[in-house]
C-alpha cells in the first residue's frame, strides 16, 4: 500500500489518537491503563505492536486478558482472566518497586512542564470548578517510570501553570522532581487532539514532535496556553495505516464504543 | 462528642475501641435498618469498600439516606453516589481520594457541595496515599513514608500528611499517619453469621478497612454457614472479630457490580448521575422519590424494574454471567456459552 | 467431690501448669498461643472456662478449631479450619489495633521487671550460648494486651536483669513502657514450675501470686535471682480438679504427648 | 560488588532491577541446579519462603550447599535448617529475627558459628519487625513507624533500624526501612511456566519477598497451565513479572511440611536437629553423604527412605492428607474419613 491510498483511508480523530497511543507503547513493557481511549491504544498496541505488554489496573487487576473492552477501570469485566488481583496498596507498591514502565493519565489541565490538575479550577479555597481529585493519578505519576497524558488540546486546558498541581510532572523545571523526592522518569509524551508533544530534556519544557493531519505546528501553538517548543525536526503524525484501522475496527472495538 | 476528624488518627482511641470488642463467635445477624440506626451514629466519618462501581454497599447507603443521618463526614476513595446526602444535610464534609464516575465525569452534588461551600473537603489524597492511611492502621503502624504526592499541592491542602526526611538516606519522604475511621460499611458476597467475609474480585482496601475502623458493617448477599467459610478461607477479607453487625442484603450493591454475581446497571447510574442529580431540586426529588418514598432497597429495586419495563436484576445477572463464563469458568471466549443467545455486541452495546 | 478427695488425685507437673495456664484465660480473650504447653493450656480452658476464646498464631492462623494437637505454630495442623489465614505483618497489626488481649510466651531468662532473653547469654558480642532470638515474642509483648510468661524456674533464668533484653517486660520499672512508646500493658503472669507470680503495680516488680503445692515461697525465692515480693496474701497453687485431669487427658492431650 | 548488606536496603538499585526485568510472559522453566548457578551468586543476602517447617524452599537449598556456594548472608525469618552451610564456607553471616525449631531448641551449627565468631549476625529483629521491612519493599514505602522493638536491645544491635519521634504525635516510634534481599526462594504448590505461583496455606510474608527480592527463584510442586492459575487468581501470591526462574520440583519442601500434600518429617528433622548436626564433624558427615553425596534431592530422598525402611513420601501425604480430610474436606473430624485405617492416636504419636 502506497502513500496516496492511505491518505484516502477515512478514520476518525479518535481513531487516530487511539493508534498514536498504541505506537508509543513497547513490547514488553507493562503499562498502567485507564479506560476509554487509553485502553483502545493499549489494546491495539497489544494485537498489533506490542504481544508481550502486561496492562495494570489500579484496582488492582494485573496482565488480564482484556479480550472485553472494559468500561471501567474496575468493572468484572477489567480483571478478565488475571492471574493475580492484587490490593490497591500493591498495585502502587510494585510501581514504586520498579515494575510500572509507562502510565496513561487524563486529567483537565496539564501545563508546560508537564504537571496535571485534576482537582479544581480557579482557587482551591473557592473553586470555580470542583473537580474528580487525583484517584491513582498522582501514585501514577509519582512512582511509574514514564507518563503518557491524554486530553483535549485547548489553551485553557493547555495553561503556562496549572491552577492545583494534582498530579506531578517536572513541577517547576529541572531537577525539580529529583529535589521533591519523586522516583519515576516524570511526563514523556502528551497526546492532544492536534499532536504528539514530549519534554525537552534541558529545559523539561513541552515541545512538539509531530502535528495531527490537517494541523500546523501554529494552530496547536494558538491553542496552547504557554510557549510550546517547536524544534526544527517536527513531522506530520503518521496517519492510521489500513492495518491497525483494521484491527482497531474488527477485533479491538467492534462495537465502536470508544473510537467515535 | 469530639468531631470526626479528632478521632479520625487517634492511635490509642482506635485500640480502645478494638479491645472493647468481643472476640467470641457471636450471631451478629440483624436488619439492614438496625445495623444503620445502631452503628451509624450522627457525625460518624463513614468509609465504604469495594472500587467504584464494584461491591459498593449501596443497599447500606440508601438506608443512611432513608434514616436521614446527619453531619456524616465522608471518606471517598473513591466516592460515587455516596456523596449526595449532603444536600439535605446528611453530610458535613469529606476527605477525597477522588469523586466521579471516570468517563462519565463529575458528581454534580458533590460538585456544587464544593463549590458553593456547603460541603467541606477537609483533605486532599491520592488512592495509593490514603489506601496507605488505610494500610498503615491495618499493619499497626504509626505512620508510613512513601513517594506519592511529593511536590504536589496535594501536600499544601491535606493537613493529616507531612513531608519529611528520610533519616536513614536524608530523601524527601511524605509520612502517612494510619487513618481510623468510625464506620466502615463492607458489602461482601458471603459472610457466616459471625462476620467472616469472602468475596470475589478485587479486595482494594477491604482487608484494611475492617481492621481500621471503629465499628464495622458487613453486609451480604448470602449468609453462609461457617463451616463454608472455614473450608476455604482464601478468599476471606473481614475476619469476624472486627465485625459489629451482619445483614442479609441480596443485590446490596446494586446498582454497582458484583464480581461473579451481577453487572453494575449502567443505564440507572447514567440516569442518576446526569439526569436525576442534575440540579438540587431533581436531586431532591430522587431523594424523595427512590429512598424516602421507599421501605427498602428492595421496594427501590421493584420501582426501578417497573420503570425500565424489565427485570433489572436477572438482566445484570445475564451481562455478568457472560462475562464469568468467559473469564472463569473456562468456556474460552465470548458467545461459546450456547445457552445463551446474546452475543457479544448485543451484550457490549448495553452493558458498556 | 471434697478436698480430701482432691488432693489424692494424682497428676503430673506439667498437668498443674497446664491447669494453671488455662485458669488464666477469660472467656470472650484472643490468646496468642505457642506450642507446647501454652497450647494445651489454651485447649484446656477452651474446653473448661472459655468456650468463646480465640487463639491466634503467628504463621498467620486466626480461630482455628484446634482438634489436634498441633506440633509448631506453623503447621498445617495449626490452622485447622481457620476461617481467616493472615500474613505476618497483619497478625501482628491486628494486635497493635488491639485485637490481641493475651500473648504467651517463653524464653530463656525473665528478670525482676518482666523483661524476657531469648538471644544470648553472657556478652551479645562474644556470647556463651547463642539463643533463638526474638521470633514473634517482642511482637507480642509490645502490642498484645497482656503477656503470661511459662517457663523453668532457675536462679539463673530468673536474674535481676536479662543478659540481653529480647522482648520488653516493664523496662527499668514504673513509666519505662509508656515512655519508650510500647503499647500493650506488658507483663501480666508469670507461670513457673515453682509459683504463680504477677506484677506489682507500683514498682512494676514481680511478686509471687501462689506456691505450688509441695513447694514454699522460701524455696520460690531460693530459685529466684532477685528479691521476689511476697504480699501477706499468698497461697497455695489450687491443685488440677478431677474434672481438668479427665478433659486434660481425656480431650486435649489423649496421646500425653506434652504433660509428661 | 559491594557486600550483600550495602545493597540490602537501597531503594534505587532495587529499583533500577526491576526495571530491567521483563514484564512479558516468558517461559522460565528450567532444571534447579540451573537456576541455582545462574541466580544465587556467592556473596548474596538469600531469604527464603514459608514459615519455619512449613513450604521452604528445602530441595533450592541443599542444591545451594551442592554447588557449594560462597560468603552468603541468611537472612533468617525464621531460620531453621537453612543456616548449616556456613560451617563449609557458605555462609558468612546472617541476620537473625528467629533460628530454631520451636519446642525442639537450638539449630547447632548456627549456635556453633555464632559463639565462635565465625558465622557473624549483622541485625537482630522481631519477626514482626522484618516482616515490616519486607513489607516495606512491597508497598513503595522507604521504611514505616511501628511499635515492635522499642525499649529492648534489639534496637542497640540492629544497625539498620531507627528510634524516632513521631512527627504526629511525639510519640517514640521505630523506624523499619524496606529491605530487598537479592535473591529469594519460593516454594509454592502450583506455578505456571511463567512464574505465577499459587499456594495453600499460610502465606507469611510471600507476597512480600517476591517484590522485595532482585532475583526471585520460585520451585513448585507442580507446573500447571496458565489458564489454571488464570481461572482462579485468589491464591496466588507470586505474580509471574517478579520471577526469574520457574523449578518444578515435587517434595520440594521435603522435610518440611507443604499444606495439604505432605506433612513434615518429624523423625528426620529431629535425627539432622538432634544427631547429624550435634558436632562440626558430625555435620560434615551429613553435609558429605546426602548433599555432596547425592546428585539431587531425590537421591537423598532415596537414601533417607532406604534407611528408614519406609516410602516416607507416602506416609508424609498420608499423615497431611488425615488432617486436610478433617479440615478441608468436610468430614467433620478425625477418622471418620473410612479409607484409612489409621487411628488418630497412632498418627499423632507418630508425628507429632
Amino acid at each position: 500500500m502506497n502513500d496516496v491510498q492511505a491518505n484516502e483511508i477515512q478514520y476518525t480523530p479518535r481513531e487516530l489518537l487511539a493508534c498514536v497511543a498504541a505506537r508509543l507503547i513497547k513490547d514488553g513493557e507493562s503499562v498502567f491503563v485507564g479506560t476509554g481511549l487509553p485502553l483502545v491504544g493499549a489494546l491495539l498496541a497489544h494485537k498489533m505492536y506490542a504481544p508481550d505488554m502486561m496492562a495494570i489496573y489500579e484496582c488492582g487487576a494485573v496482565d488480564p486478558e482484556p479480550r472485553v473492552l472494559p468500561w471501567s477501570v474496575s468493572g468484572s469485566w477489567t480483571y478478565h482472566k488475571a492471574p493475580v488481583i492484587l490490593s490497591m496498596t500493591s498495585v502502587f507498591g510494585h510501581s514504586r518497586a520498579g515494575y510500572a514502565d509507562v502510565g496513561f493519565l487524563g486529567g483537565a489541565q496539564i501545563d508546560m512542564y508537564g504537571n496535571i490538575n485534576a482537582t479544581t479550577i480557579g482557587d482551591y479555597e473557592n473553586p470555580k470548578v470542583r473537580l474528580t481529585g487525583s484517584g491513582g493519578a498522582n501514585d501514577i505519576a509519582s512512582l511509574c517510570q514514564r507518563v503518557i497524558f491524554m486530553g483535549l488540546h485547548l489553551p485553557e486546558r493547555f495553561p503556562e501553570r496549572c491552577d492545583y498541581v494534582t498530579t506531578p510532572g517536572y513541577l517547576d523545571g529541572p531537577g525539580a522532581r529529583e529535589r521533591a523526592g519523586l522516583v519515576g522518569g516524570g511526563p514523556w509524551r502528551v497526546i492532544s487532539h492536534l499532536g504528539l508533544m514530549g519534554f525537552d530534556e534541558e529545559s523539561c519544557r513541552m515541545r512538539l514532535i509531530s502535528y495531527h493531519p490537517g494541523v500546523t505546528p501554529e494552530v496547536i501553538q494558538q491553542f496552547t496556553g504557554f510557549e510550546l517548543l517547536v524544534p526544527d525536526d517536527v513531522i506530520e503524525t503518521p496517519r492510521p495505516t489500513a492495518e491497525e484501522l483494521r484491527i482497531l475496527r474488527e477485533e479491538v472495538d467492534p462495537c465502536q464504543l470508544f473510537v467515535f | 462528642m469530639s468531631h470526626a476528624n479528632e478521632r479520625l488518627f487517634d492511635h490509642a482511641l482506635a485500640r480502645e475501641a478494638k479491645l472493647k470488642k468481643s472476640r467470641a463467635e457471636k450471631d451478629k445477624r440483624m436488619p439492614l435498618k438496625d445495623a444503620i440506626a445502631e452503628f451509624v451514629q450522627d457525625g460518624d466519618s463513614v468509609i465504604e469498600t469495594g472500587f467504584a462501581y464494584v461491591r459498593g454497599p449501596m443497599a447500606a447507603f440508601w438506608e443512611i439516606g432513608r434514616q436521614r443521618k446527619k453531619d456524616l463526614v465522608g471518606i471517598f476513595t473513591p466516592g460515587g453516589m455516596n456523596t449526595a446526602w449532603h444536600e439535605f444535610g446528611g453530610m458535613e464534609g469529606c476527605h477525597v481520594a477522588y469523586v466521579g464516575v471516570e468517563m462519565r465525569g463529575l458528581i454534580a452534588p458533590f460538585r456544587r457541595g464544593v463549590e458553593a461551600g456547603t460541603l467541606k473537603v477537609y483533605s486532599e489524597w491520592s488512592h495509593g496515599g490514603m489506601a496507605l492511611a488505610l494500610l498503615a492502621a491495618e499493619k499497626g503502624l504509626d505512620y508510613v513514608a512513601c513517594k506519592s504526592m511529593l511536590g504536589t499541592d496535594i501536600m499544601k491542602t491535606n493537613p493529616y500528611i507531612k513531608q519529611a526526611e528520610d533519616p536513614f538516606t536524608g530523601a524527601p519522604v511524605c509520612l502517612v499517619p494510619a487513618m481510623y475511621p468510625d464506620v466502615a460499611i463492607i458489602h461482601v458476597h458471603h459472610a457466616d453469621k459471625y462476620g467472616n467475609g469472602r468475596i470475589w474480585g478485587p479486595a482494594v482496601n477491604d482487608e484494611s478497612i475492617c481492621v481500621a475502623a471503629h465499628k464495622v458493617i458487613v453486609t451480604c448477599e448470602r449468609i453462609v454457614d461457617t463451616l463454608d467459610i472455614r473450608a476455604n478461607p482464601y478468599q476471606v477479607v473481614v475476619p469476624h472479630y472486627t465485625v459489629d453487625a451482619v445483614c442479609e442484603v441480596p443485590f446490596g450493591a446494586y446498582p454497582g457490580d458484583m464480581p461473579g454475581m451481577y453487572y453494575f446497571d449502567r443505564r440507572l447510574q447514567e440516569r442518576v448521575v446526569r439526569v436525576e442529580w442534575k440540579t438540587p431540586e431533581s436531586t431532591r426529588h430522587f431523594y424523595d422519590k427512590y429512598i424516602l418514598g421507599t421501605k427498602d432497597h428492595f421496594e427501590m429495586i421493584q420501582i426501578i424494574a417497573e420503570e425500565e419495563g424489565m427485570n433489572v436484576i436477572e438482566y445484570l445477572k445475564q451481562l455478568e454471567q457472560l462475562a464469568c463464563d468467559a473469564a472463569y469458568w473456562g468456556l474460552g471466549s465470548w458467545g461459546v456459552g450456547g445457552e445463551r443467545d446474546w452475543k457479544y455486541e448485543e451484550v457490549a452495546k448495553r452493558a458498556i
